[in-house]
């Protein structure tokens, strides 16, 4: 049996996103810019899949670019801000648990002269709109909290941050990656100014996202050329990716409500079946403010490699919170703000749900993880059968 | 992860798992924070050839099989010959392992020496 | 009869390419950084396409980063070498023919306190080696110089202008956009150290590209976040699209001698039937040194936009000078830098072939170009049937 | 260009086109550095009315069609009401210009006003 369980990493594209770009490889290939009937064909696609984008956000379609992917979003939204604002004020507000992308643009940033406050979060991964107001100050040009968080699934509260945001001025931005198309987002009611998203998180094309930039916003380009993307991203178009991003958001904002119905109770099926079935497991993440497809816990003594490549081996794709492929020793840095221990931390799991799996797939998941964890703790010298305690030792091996 | 196919074949059939009951050597390395604890057992012989060896590792697919790799490489050796185990004959004998985990065969050769000094060590005491 | 000849702003995707495209959609869809074995897929078909590229170069894998097209390439090169070597200089040598994506990125250095020299090129668009010499001073950092112009198809002496940069120890950066999958090139050989290039020119996708970056150049990130693209270029891979560049580029190289003589034999069909059938008409760029599939002429009298609206209306896409799209009246900055006046550069077209055109549509092409023309000139004030001489009133209607 | 069906519609079959033997008004607006020029010849009868008009232009598929729509709005009206065309009275009739085309129906309507002004100068001078 093969399952797909990472699903916050990428997901498969759909077969109607497929279908929709199709025809824009080999047969309507015209460049957008151009004046003759074959750029236009390719520029009113375009102007479909803006509409579609903004649709899904509450937003313009003017107030929509394409991106090249979620990363490249986020970039814009951080590095534009700063250089834009720089004189007004040099100090940004996020949180510890960010993705890369954010965190990465952030500390740049931090080499350039400008300070950042990385918010920490609590046990389940959350902020509250008080911590951002304390942290405010006068040179604060820029708030990036993330509306839901990609290794846990915790859903940031959002509006409340927008609210205190708006109240004092401030841009605020929201990488909202893994939240587009998964959960209800309106930008003008949550006093969104700017908001990352990605097309592959949502059964899209990978290599294609957007920001939504609020009017007025006014951000420098970010890429110099041609007078593309109301001159804020220089490039050719990928004309069959944006439609692609089009067509996808417009199918998960179509059937979020009935998505999110049914991952959730996957979701619940498959934590409920891990932590009945594998003693001395651990739920990372926020019981209810999560999202609809993330499952993530700590299972202790093994480790996270070992147990993804054993999975792989069974046929399920999973991801964990070690990371082992950067080359880095250390593990995710979300984990350990959520105060894991760094063993806990290398011995999760993340299990990412769509709407294509299946009961079957989530029982089988369950079975198959219980004998991996037979197998991989029989092999570890650091678990005791008869030690019973999850929460004991949790930080005795850290040094 | 781009394994070679020995490494995947030692990681899912790991060769000498698990704590040896008679063991007169035992080396540890390797902490939790890092991701790998590696364990090795070892029974020496009075001809001081290592007549039986084990391992228990805590960590990525690499170091599994770097363990259970190693403890093929030593079994039947004398403790001399063990000594002159090099990551790199480990790495070799794998076929090779991603840069990333180079670091998993050290760990396998830090064990090895530990639990060969620790026989010694034990030896003098006697 | 539908008539494609505007393949230097983009062409169709050859079926070849999407058929090697196609599995990445919707079945081979893990994340290339993904320790899985849906992940692993992705990665390998990565290290392929990276490859492909490579060969296609005469460079290595490693030095190759892809990105999200030229545009983003340019900047790259540009704006990295620009942070990279600051410190040592802040002088940048280019001409004044570039593309946007070059000259916009040395306009944003130079509000940064850069100085930018843009050599002036002959009335056939060529600058020389010499002229690259005696433009390089002690804070010379970078030289970029295209290697053929998108408009008139003028090919650049680049091995020679890489033998000036090589001996004075100075990067050279060539925007390749138009010449790779066209002409030979050879990094090594002809001393480049910096080269960017884009799929859709070469019957490849829209929205994907690479920069080549010589062994040690390394240059910063210009896009923060995960580590994929040698920590240059964050963000989850475009792994269809990179496919297709990689196949499309095999592609090219591997016909490259074929095809250029193919879109040679059919170029010049195209300009001698222009040149014999309609009085008053010039030939822009090089006669001989130019790219295999470009043509560019100057209609004298009339228009740019109403030739390519007819042509439209006639089935045949084709481009002019006229920067009609982008809002701003000025002709072509390419052919004002060749001395042409603005009144004649307004009437430029550019008709640019691939090799899946054919005789029959070049000439229906000069055919229909030469009836627009007498009809568009019996509506122009600036025609007078009586004039003969093209050149003597070149420049009296500017101001 | 994405032109409304009015505006291809004038482009492809301009109405008037070409030089009136017979007029007693000319203006000429435009240069062909910015890439646009427009000639409106008009002949006004006795009684001050537009009794033919026609255009030569030089430019976009918009000043094409601006140029082709100003003839029509003005022939047969007298000169005063001729005066009275605005250049959004135009873009309306075609149903729509693209943002970066409506100085074009600026062209078109300042060439009536010259077209006009001349035939006033010129019945002055007689
Ligand atoms: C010479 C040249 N450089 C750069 C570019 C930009 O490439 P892209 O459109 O892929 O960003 C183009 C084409 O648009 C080009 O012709
Ligand atoms: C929260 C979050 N932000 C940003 C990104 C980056 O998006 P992309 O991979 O499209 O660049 C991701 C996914 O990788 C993500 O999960």
């Amino acid at each position: 049996m093969k399952v797909y369980l990472d699903n916050a990493a990428t997901t498969a594209m759909s077969k109607e996103v497929l279908e929709e770009m199709l025809p824009f490889f080999s047969e309507v290939y015209g460049n957008p810019s151009s004046v003759h009937s074959f750029g236009q064909a390719s520029k009113n696609a375009l102007d479909t899949a803006r509409a579609r984008v903004a649709t899904a956000l509450g937003a313009k379609p003017s107030e929509i670019i394409f991106t090249g992917g979620g990363t490249e979003a986020d970039n814009a939204a951080i590095l534009g801000v700063a250089q834009k604002l720089q004189k007004k004020g040099k100090h940004i507000i996020t949180t510890a648990i960010e993705h890369h992308a954010v965190l990465h643009a952030c500390e740049k940033l931090e080499k350039e002269g400008f300070t950042v406050t990385y918010l920490p979060v609590d046990e389940f991964g959350l902020v509250t709109a008080s911590q951002v107001e304390q942290a405010i100050k006068d040179d604060t040009i820029l708030v990036t909290i993330m509306y839901a968080n990609n290794e846990v699934g915790t859903i940031m509260p959002i509006s409340e941050i927008g609210a205190v945001c708006n109240a004092r001025g401030i841009l605020f931005h929201t990488d909202a990656v893994q939240a587009v198309g998964h959960i209800h987002i309106d930008v003008v009611e949550q006093n969104i100014d700017l908001l990352s998203l990605s097309a592959h998180k949502l059964h899209g094309p990978k290599g294609v996202g957007a920001l939504y930039m609020k009017k007025g916003t006014n951000l420098p380009p970010f890429i110099y050329g041609g007078a593309q993307e109301f001159k804020r991203r220089a490039g050719t178009e990928n004309v069959a990716g944006i439609v692609g991003l089009g067509k996808a958001i417009e199918l998960a904002t179509a059937s979020i409500d009935e998505n999110a119905k049914k991952q959730t109770a996957m979701r619940d099926r498959l934590i409920d079946g891990i932590l009945k079935n594998i003693p001395e497991v651990k739920l990372n993440g926020h019981p209810t403010k999560r999202l609809p497809n993330n499952v993530n816990v700590s299972i202790k003594y093994i480790e996270g490699e070992s147990i993804l490549l054993m999975l792989d081996i069974n046929g399920i794709a999973a991801s964990s919170g070690s990371a082992c492929t950067s080359g880095s020793l250390d593990p995710s840095h979300v984990l350990l703000a959520l105060g894991l221990s760094h063993e806990t931390a290398h011995g999760s799991v993340r299990l990412t749900l769509s709407e294509y799996n299946t009961y079957e797939e989530i029982d089988y998941t369950i079975k198959t993880l219980e004998t991996i964890t037979q197998r991989l703790r029989a092999m570890s010298p650091l678990y005791n059968p008869t030690t019973k305690s999850f929460s004991k030792d949790e930080n005795t091996h850290s040094h | 992860m781009s394994y070679s196919k020995k490494v995947l074949d030692h990681f899912q059939c790991p060769r000498n798992v698990g704590e040896l009951e008679d063991a007169n050597g035992i080396g540890m390395v390797g902490n939790a924070k890092c991701g790998d604890i590696m364990q090795m057992f070892i029974k020496v012989n009075d001809d001081g050839i290592i007549e039986d060896v084990s391992f228990k590792t805590f960590g990525c697919g690499a170091a599994v099989a770097t363990s259970s790799m190693a403890t093929e490489m030593i079994k039947g050796k004398t403790i001399d010959e063990a000594l002159k185990l090099t990551n790199s004959a480990v790495v070799e004998a794998l076929e090779g392992l991603p840069p990333a985990k180079v670091h998993c065969s050290v760990l396998a050769e830090e064990a090895v020496k530990l639990a060969i000094e620790d026989y010694k060590k034990k030896k003098e005491e006697l």
